[in-house]
């Protein structure tokens, strides 16, 4: 075991968190990502070692499927493998193993920050955020777009929950504009 | 301007980056002999029509799928939208 | 105060008093005034001056098309000029002043201009003020510049905050007069997901503003009934003060909030505005008429407004305008304003209607056949001039007068595609044509469907049609009166009648301008700068047009046709720009050492939007120089570490992604073994380099391609561009990892020692088993997962590790502690600079976008042997001539010399002139290394004229100096050292 | 007619009466020696140089619309010589001279106004382009001055020097630069070419191009064929369209550039103003609109208009740089289209059509261009030869790789 002490996407320690009023922003860190894009001509046949991964069939365009670990659309034949990091810490090596040459295979667990918004009324902040339409947001729904010009997934776990996932270099940026629709919507 | 994506449904035209003509497809083999002739029009001279234009947009904060849009150009009506990938190969590129 | 004008009813709480300030002084007004109202209440009928005459102007409307009735609102950093009275809602606290006046409302020194107004007719300034030529600058523009302009800026940042949102819908219903809440009903009872805007800050239009009943209610009742149960509607979203100010592409339309402009003060985090981008499928737009006035000499004077103006403010805001009143109308309409003022009190001097046959009054006298034919008071309206049918004149006394020359449609939102309106003879005004933006309709008195039963049906029919409903709801009983306007848009004879009331453009103007030939609409605009005020001519445009038409003998839609542009009002421009401002105008990136460098005190410098070390200042050390050279000294003696984070990665996989990059870079990759890294340079189509960087092949079917900085967004978006457009079925499969990994160059000839200590003991990286351009995945500190790169930026043996990017802060810190024992460095990106020019390695200054890889040195690496992007149009005539730039190093003779980057390089001997210049200085640093200045440079024939001595000019900086070109590679030209 | 002060005080005691059409609305003939098709500021001004200064006199603009309707009529009215490439500069330091005795050439007050331009920098690297730009200006003979952030600060004092996100560094000057009334400048030159004898025919559409033999002999219009032994064609915005009827394509996309302007403020901006971080210019108009721009949209468009995220992108841009605007109003936007050339650089030159010419390719700089541009017209058209400051502008510049291409974008429109 190496004995280098992480940092999370805001640079702290510990990962942060922020309420306003009945809405909560908190970032996640302990989340591993793997891209799969599948190989050219192996399309359909990617898909069957995706379902074996997430115990799921794989989602359809905009959506996610999965518990533990779940994929989420991210491009024509592409998904984005989410795990726990504790028990997924080389993910990208174990989502390879599983797709073989049926896919490329691409560690991204660093490349992003994960902030998770959570109350009743996070409608009102992702409005401010966003320009996806909210009334698509169910949950299942995974979608790329941009905030603040930052290109961000949104996935939306339940009708108070969705998770937002910007560039790592930029979380503060997007921290920054999460926090300020919060009180602005407040 | 909204952008129908073929997989995604509509988008605001501000997730894309638009590129031009989708001639831009049609890129010429290097190694012909006329090669020099060949790129000069491929680079350099456009149809600009007034009217129906097909062009090139990537959806850079999206799926990052390139798109051929066919909008036209005196009233922005869009009346097509397909993956360039698709266009292409129909367009008889390959490899 | 007292409020001397202030009458019964209306749509105020009594109960509370606010109180606020005009040009210095404290009134008191009512929640539910308006600033225009509550002056109106207090008998404050002058407001403001006139643009170009200083006249002094009271109001003209009661709404956002006020042309005159403009203030100053708020103080400090808060003020904010020409803001309409009429839309400023009455909050408690609230100060105004008035503006374009000096020194004061009342003795405004500027209205000398008036007197002189025989001078100053339209265009005059174009036929002037030439001689001599240098005067214009000096002494006519700074006057006319003086003169001109309405409010001033407070030239302080604005304090406040604007918000920017996004909301779809099925229908966005535009006004909430009768057809829009007829329209949201049946909308909104349907299911459909409605929003339902309006400008005003109480929603109902029209109907707050009469007396007739709708159903069993008054008219203000059944609005606000309606908007009871609108708003209880969990699929209809009501936006009060909201104004929709454009109609763009594709059922998008831009909406401003006012979220806070009623409010003594923000709360914290509040936005004051939010600019809205509203996503519809449908638009409906009911956004009702403006009432146009009748031109007649000095039709300008406070007091004098639209007829429907002064019934606004009796009904909606129980205020007269004065105790005395006149009407000057051609319609029924005029005759309802009157009717409604009598009821609640206020003197009728008369009505004055030019038709012979008008309807008569038992409550107050109507003067048939009769126009107004002056008016008197200086400061604001004391007598009209009446001419009667029999050729008699009499004088009416009175403080206001209302006029009204009929009604024209809002159909402004129409016109933002380009859409062309088409005059309606009937109502001798313009209605929306067909031509409408996409998914838009239009209902109500917009559409020219003037009764208020009408627009409720229309408005209805319009909902329903938009959403394919089948049955309408059941429309209550309401006035129904028909409407027919016969044009009258001037009195004959008057001269100095004004159209446009703020730009002071008159009838005579007007005509003035087809007497020049200036006769298309368009001409006439510009010439005599009619509808160019801040309210885009909404109550001037159509009748200077019919002015016109009459002048030139043809019909209205002959002469043209007048539209209009976004904005509906005018917007703030904070409103546009919202959050992105100050230190969030751009995303900020950081890598994940930021903190690390803050804290061991790194100055920072932006690369397009990353923040990167741009030197670490050791204590002692005063001038940056000093810390540069120290790190470069200690690089090249020792080692030194450079976050390099910020370098685009992008993982190219498939088993075709050789054959991918042997085409996108313009060297071979085909044969690249697995664990080498090469140099690559990709040109763009047009043969012109676009990045250069590296490739690492980690497996067969797996390359990191790292990019610079700068074009790490461009250059993934191209191989995007290439993998799915020219070459579809390649099997290449790419993705950015420029975030997911921290990247550090190690350097120096202790390179290979300080890695040793922190790379797991099962990797070899001595010299034989990892040379020069090797690669391979390793593990650091006890197993963590790195990759490592042999290659060299700085011309010495050196590495570039990466690890994940949460353990690159670790790392970092990792590296420092174990390399105490080599003393090592950090280092920024300005000893990087220096090192790299050291090395003549080209970057974004060379990379410009005008250089071939001829042009760079690196012609031989343009493969010819296969068909590569931009390998053929780089072989043009004028891009291989042999006089072309090429890069070389550049000496100062006298080491000392500054060398500056942008000095343009001459012969020795010869002119100093474009015609003889041979090429310029790209970069330039202070090598330590060489204890000299050192630059790089593109020169003519560059290559063959090495040893020569040249001129480096920059007459811009006021440098001459004498250099002499050698190699671009200053120190270890053989690479020896890299490969150490 | 002579206009003077003396004249328009003459007039004001008259009652006016004395004023006449600035220009006649004649009939067209049925051949001249050269018809320039645009009546917009280029088409106008190239008439009054063939007539002034080449001593043509037969000759007719024909314009579709109203004359100064194209893009004269819709610019930011900046006027300007700082160019870089050896192509350029000599180009538009001879329009900044013709500009600078317009108004007495043409005896019509466009309004030039001296008032500068600052282009300001924000990192080293832009520094090190503007020296270098800034010396190609001075040794073409044109003026240029280099601010350090100081310097900048006590000429605008109203920048956001504290709380930037791209903190200014400097500025390179141009103290000759400014802004003239744009409408002005097409109607003076209407006017003084009329004087000349110049026929300019409104509401007169080109619908073709009568080509026998490779030779042009005149234009179709809505109003008949008009016979020329010469046409050029000045049309940007259109070019494509136009030339199209020749059967020619051309190195040139059509895009929409928006612009905005504010409602009127007493004086705040001392001259032009660049940001060098985003995508803004401004400068204030006499009558005290704030006049700004910035990007195109970005695609290819003959409409004349644009949308939000441009107008967005502007007015941050905008706020980022003059936080002090952000309570004026913007009072109205509009859009131009424009010839958006493979390289950023225009076009003056014969075609391969005998007796076609061709002018456009202007981009979104056309307007500062428009004296210089009809002076090379004119002497293309008088002479069959470039003017020597126009020698670059070939039409066969891509074949040959002789770009013009000051920003280094490449053959991609919308980046220039």
């Amino acid at each position: 075991m190496h004995d280098l002490v992480a940092t999370t996407a805001l640079g702290g320690s510990e990962p942060r968190v922020d309420t306003v009023g009945s809405v909560t922003c908190a970032e996640v860190p302990g989340v591993a990502l793997a891209s799969v894009a599948a190989r050219r001509g192996k399309e359909t046949q990617a898909q069957k070692p995706l379902a074996k991964l997430i115990g799921a069939p794989a989602p359809e365009v905009q959506r996610f499927t999965g518990d533990q670990v779940i994929a989420f659309w991210s491009g024509p034949d592409q998904w984005m493998i989410e795990a726990p990091f504790d028990s997924h810490a080389d993910l990208a090596d174990q989502v390879k193993a599983i797709f073989g040459d049926t896919a490329s295979v691409t560690e991204q667990t660093d490349a992003w920050a994960r902030f998770d918004l959570q109350g009743d009324r996070i409608n009102a902040v992702l409005e401010l955020l966003c320009q996806l339409d909210l009334r698509r947001f169910e949950p299942g729904y995974a979608a790329r777009s941009s905030i603040h010009h930052i290109g961000c997934f949104a996935l939306c776990r339940g009708t108070d929950h969705v998770s937002l996932y910007g560039p790592r270099s930029s979380a503060g940026s997007l921290h920054h504009a999460i926090i300020t629709a919060m009180r602005s919507a407040h | 301007m909204i952008i129908n994506h073929p997989l995604l449904g509509p988008r605001d035209a501000s997730e894309f980056t638009y590129l031009g003509d989708a001639s831009l497809i049609d890129r010429p083999d290097g190694m012909a002999e006329n090669a020099a002739d060949a790129f000069y029009n491929y680079a350099y001279l456009r149809d600009n029509p007034a009217g129906e234009h097909q062009e090139l947009w990537y959806h850079e904060a999206g799926d990052r799928s390139w798109l051929v849009i066919t909008r036209n150009t005196l009233t922005h009506e869009i009346s097509k939208v397909e993956l360039a990938r698709d266009v292409a190969r129909a367009r008889g590129r390959s490899k | 105060m007292t409020q001397a004008n202030r009458l019964t009813g209306g749509q105020i709480d009594r109960d509370t008093t606010l109180n606020f300030r005009f040009d210095g002084r404290s009134y008191t007004a009512h929640p539910g005034d308006t600033l225009a109202s509550a002056l109106l209440a207090n008998n404050v009928r002058l407001i403001g001056r006139s643009f170009k005459y200083h006249r002094p102007r009271g109001l003209l409307t009661a709404g956002s098309e006020e042309p005159n009735g403009m203030v100053e609102l708020r103080s400090g950093a808060h003020k904010e000029p020409n803001t309409r009275a009429t839309t400023i809602e009455m909050f408690d606290g609230l100060i105004a002043n008035s503006q374009n006046r000096w020194p004061s409302l009342r003795f405004d020194a500027m209205a000398v201009n008036d007197m002189f107004s025989n001078f100053l007719s339209a265009g005059f300034y174009y036929k002037t003020f030439m001689w001599p030529a240098a005067f214009w600058e000096k002494l006519y523009e700074p006057i006319i510049r003086r003169a001109a302009g309405l409010g001033s800026l407070s030239m302080q940042p604005d304090p406040d905050e604007y918000d920017k949102g996004f909301r779809h819908c099925d229908l966005l219903i535009i006004g909430t007069g009768p057809a829009g809440l007829m329209a949201a009903l049946t909308a909104g009872r349907a299911g459909a997901d409605v929003i339902l805007a309006d400008e005003d800050f109480m929603l109902g239009g029209r109907l707050n503003s009469e007396t007739f009943s709708v159903g069993d209610h008054s008219a203000t009742d059944w609005a606000a009934q309606a908007v009871a149960e609108l708003s209880a509607m969990p699929n209809v979203r009501l936006m009060p003060r909201t104004t929709v100010i454009g109609a763009f592409d594709h059922g998008i339309y831009g909406a401003v909030e006012r979220t806070g402009d009623h409010l003594p003060s923000l709360p914290a985090g509040k936005p004051r505005q939010i600019l809205w981008r509203i996503y519809s499928q449908k638009a409906l737009l009911c956004a009702g008429a403006t009432e146009r006035p009748i031109a007649f000499e000095n039709n300008d004077r406070p007091g004098i407004m639209t007829a429907s103006a002064l019934r606004t403010y009796a009904n909606r805001f129980a205020v007269t305008a004065a105790p005395r009143v006149a009407i000057f109308t051609n319609n029924d309409d005029g005759h309802r304003t009157a009717a409604d003022l009598h009821a609640k009190g206020v003197k009728i001097a008369a009505v004055v209607d030019v038709r012979e046959d008008a309807p008569l009054s038992y409550d107050y006298e109507v003067l048939k056949g009769a126009q107004v034919l002056n008016t008197k008071g200086r400061l604001g309206l004391s007598f009209v001039e009446i001419a009667l049918p029999d050729g008699s004149t009499r004088m009416l006394d009175c403080g206001a007068l209302g006029v009204s020359g009929g009604w024209n449609p809002n159909v402004h939102l129409t016109c933002h595609q380009r859409g062309q309106p088409v005059w309606n003879e009937a109502l001798a005004s313009f209605v929306p044509g067909e031509n409408l933006p996409v998914g838009m309709t239009v209902a109500g008195a917009a559409n020219g469907v003037m009764s208020t039963h009408g627009a409720l049906r229309s408005g209805a029919q319009a909902a329903a049609t938009a959403l394919n409903l089948t049955t309408l709801p059941d429309l209550p009983e309401t006035e129904d009166s028909p409407i027919a306007q016969e044009p009258f848009w001037y009195v004959q004879g008057c001269k100095r009648a004004w159209v446009d009331q703020q730009n002071d453009v008159t009838v005579k103007d007007v005509k003035l301008s087809y007497q020049e030939g200036f006769r298309s609409v368009e001409h006439l605009k510009r010439y005599t700068t009619l509808g160019m005020a801040t309210d885009q001519g909404k109550t001037s445009n159509i009748t200077g047009l019919a002015i016109m038409a009459e002048v030139a003998g043809k019909s209205i839609p002959e002469t043209g046709t007048t539209i209009f542009r976004p904005p509906y009002t005018p917007v703030p421009i904070g409103a546009f720009a919202g959050r992105m401002i100050g230190k969030e105008f751009h995303l900020t990136r950081l890598t994940p050492s930021h903190h690390w460098a803050k804290e061991r005190g790194a100055v920072f410098v932006e690369a397009g939007n990353w923040l990167r070390a741009q030197w670490f200042p050791q204590t002692g050390e005063t001038q940056w120089r000093e810390s540069v050279d120290r790190e470069v000294r200690q690089t090249r003696a020792s080692v030194g570490v450079c976050d390099c984070t910020t370098l685009g990665k992008i993982d190219v996989q498939g088993t075709d992604a050789a054959d991918f990059l042997n085409r996108v870079y313009a060297n071979g990759f085909a044969k690249l073994a697995v664990g080498k890294t090469r140099y690559g340079l990709m040109l763009r189509e047009d043969g012109m380099v676009m990045d250069d960087g590296t490739a690492a092949r980690l497996a067969e079917d797996h390359f990191v391609v790292t990019t610079t900085t700068a074009n790490a967004v461009s250059v993934y978006r191209y191989m995007e561009f290439v993998r799915q457009c020219l070459f579809p079925d390649l099997d290449v499969q790419l993705i950015s990892t420029t975030d997911g990994w921290a990247q550090y160059a190690v350097a120096g000839p202790n390179s290979r020692k300080l890695l040793q200590k922190i790379v797991d003991p099962e990797f070899d990286i001595s010299n034989e088993a990892f040379p020069f351009m090797a690669c391979g995945k390793i593990t650091v500190c006890g197993g963590l997962r790195a990759r490592l790169f042999r290659i060299s930026f700085s011309g010495e043996l050196a590495f570039e590790i990466a690890v994940p990017a949460r353990y690159g802060d670790a790392l970092m810190r990792r590296l420092m502690a174990e390399g105490e024992e080599f003393d090592v460095t950090p280092y920024g990106t300005e000893a990087l600079s220096v090192m790299r020019i050291e090395k003549g390695h080209p970057v974004g200054n060379e990379l410009n976008g005008t250089t071939t890889a001829l042009n760079l040195g690196m012609g031989k690496m343009v493969s010819k042997n296969k068909d590569s992007i931009g390998s053929v149009l780089s072989e043009r005539e004028a891009l291989t001539a042999p006089d072309i730039l090429k890069l070389v190093g550049l000496k100062p003779i006298t080491p000392e010399d500054k060398v500056t980057a942008g000095g343009h390089l001459m012969n020795v001997e010869g002119p100093i002139d474009a015609a003889h210049d041979q090429g310029y200085v790209t970069s330039v640093a202070y090598s330590p290394s060489l204890n000299s200045n050192i630059g790089l440079g593109l020169l003519k024939r560059g290559d063959e004229r090495l040893g020569e001595k040249m001129r480096l000019v920059s007459p811009l900086t006021d440098l001459t100096i004498e250099v002499e070109i050698v190699s671009a590679h200053f120190v270890d030209p053989e690479g020896e050292r890299l490969r150490a | 007619m002579r206009y003077s002060g003396f004249r328009v005080i003459k007039e004001a005691l008259t009652g006016h009466k004395g004023w006449k059409p600035v220009w006649r609305e004649p009939e067209p003939k049925p051949h001249y020696d050269v018809i320039i098709i645009g009546g917009g500021g280029h088409g106008l001004a190239t008439a009054h140089y063939l007539s002034k200064v080449y001593g043509l006199r037969n000759v007719a603009v024909v314009e579709k619309g109203w004359i100064g309707g194209g893009n004269v009529g819709r610019n930011t009215t900046i006027v300007r010589s700082n160019y870089l490439l050896d192509g350029n500069e000599p180009f538009y330091e001879f329009s900044l001279k013709l500009w600078e005795r317009l108004e007495q050439d043409v005896n019509y007050n466009a309004m030039m106004s001296q008032r500068g331009i600052i282009n300001l920098y924000h990192t080293d690297g832009q520094r090190d382009a503007y020296i270098r730009r800034g010396n190609a200006m001075i040794l073409n003979g044109a003026d240029a001055e280099l601010l350090d952030a100081d310097q900048v600060r006590a000429e605008h004092p109203y920048l956001n020097f504290d709380d930037a996100r791209f903190p200014i560094k400097g500025g390179l000057v141009q103290r000759r630069a400014g802004t003239a009334r744009h409408d002005a400048v097409a109607w003076g030159y209407a006017r003084s070419a009329d004087l000349h004898g110049v026929d300019i025919i409104q509401n007169c559409e080109v619908t073709g191009l009568r080509i026998e033999n490779g030779t042009c002999l005149g234009v179709e219009t809505s109003r008949g064929f008009i016979g020329a032994s010469k046409v050029g064609c000045a049309v940007a915005g259109n070019s494509g369209r136009v030339m199209g009827m020749a059967g020619m394509r051309l190195p040139i996309e059509s895009h929409v550039l928006q612009a905005f302007v504010s409602e009127g403020l007493k004086p705040v901006l001392p001259s032009v103003i660049t940001f060098g971080a985003g995508h803004f210019y401004v400068s204030q108009s006499d009558k005290g609109g704030l006049v700004f721009g910035g990007d195109i949209d970005g695609y290819n468009t003959y409409a004349q208009r644009g949308n939000l995220p441009v107008v967005e992108d502007v007015c941050e841009g905008g706020m980022a740089l003059m936080p002090m605007i952000g309570r004026a109003r913007l009072l109205r936007m509009w859009g131009g289209v424009m010839d958006m050339s493979m390289d950023g650089s225009p076009i003056i030159d014969r075609t391969p059509v005998q007796g076609l010419y061709f002018n456009g390719g202007w981009c979104y700089g056309g307007f500062k261009a428009t004296p210089a541009s009809g002076y090379c017209f004119a002497h293309l058209l008088a002479k069959d030869e470039p003017h020597p400051v126009a020698t670059a502008y070939r039409l066969d510049r891509f074949r040959t790789g002789r770009m013009i291409d000051e920003k280094g974008a490449g053959n991609q429109p919308n980046l220039h």
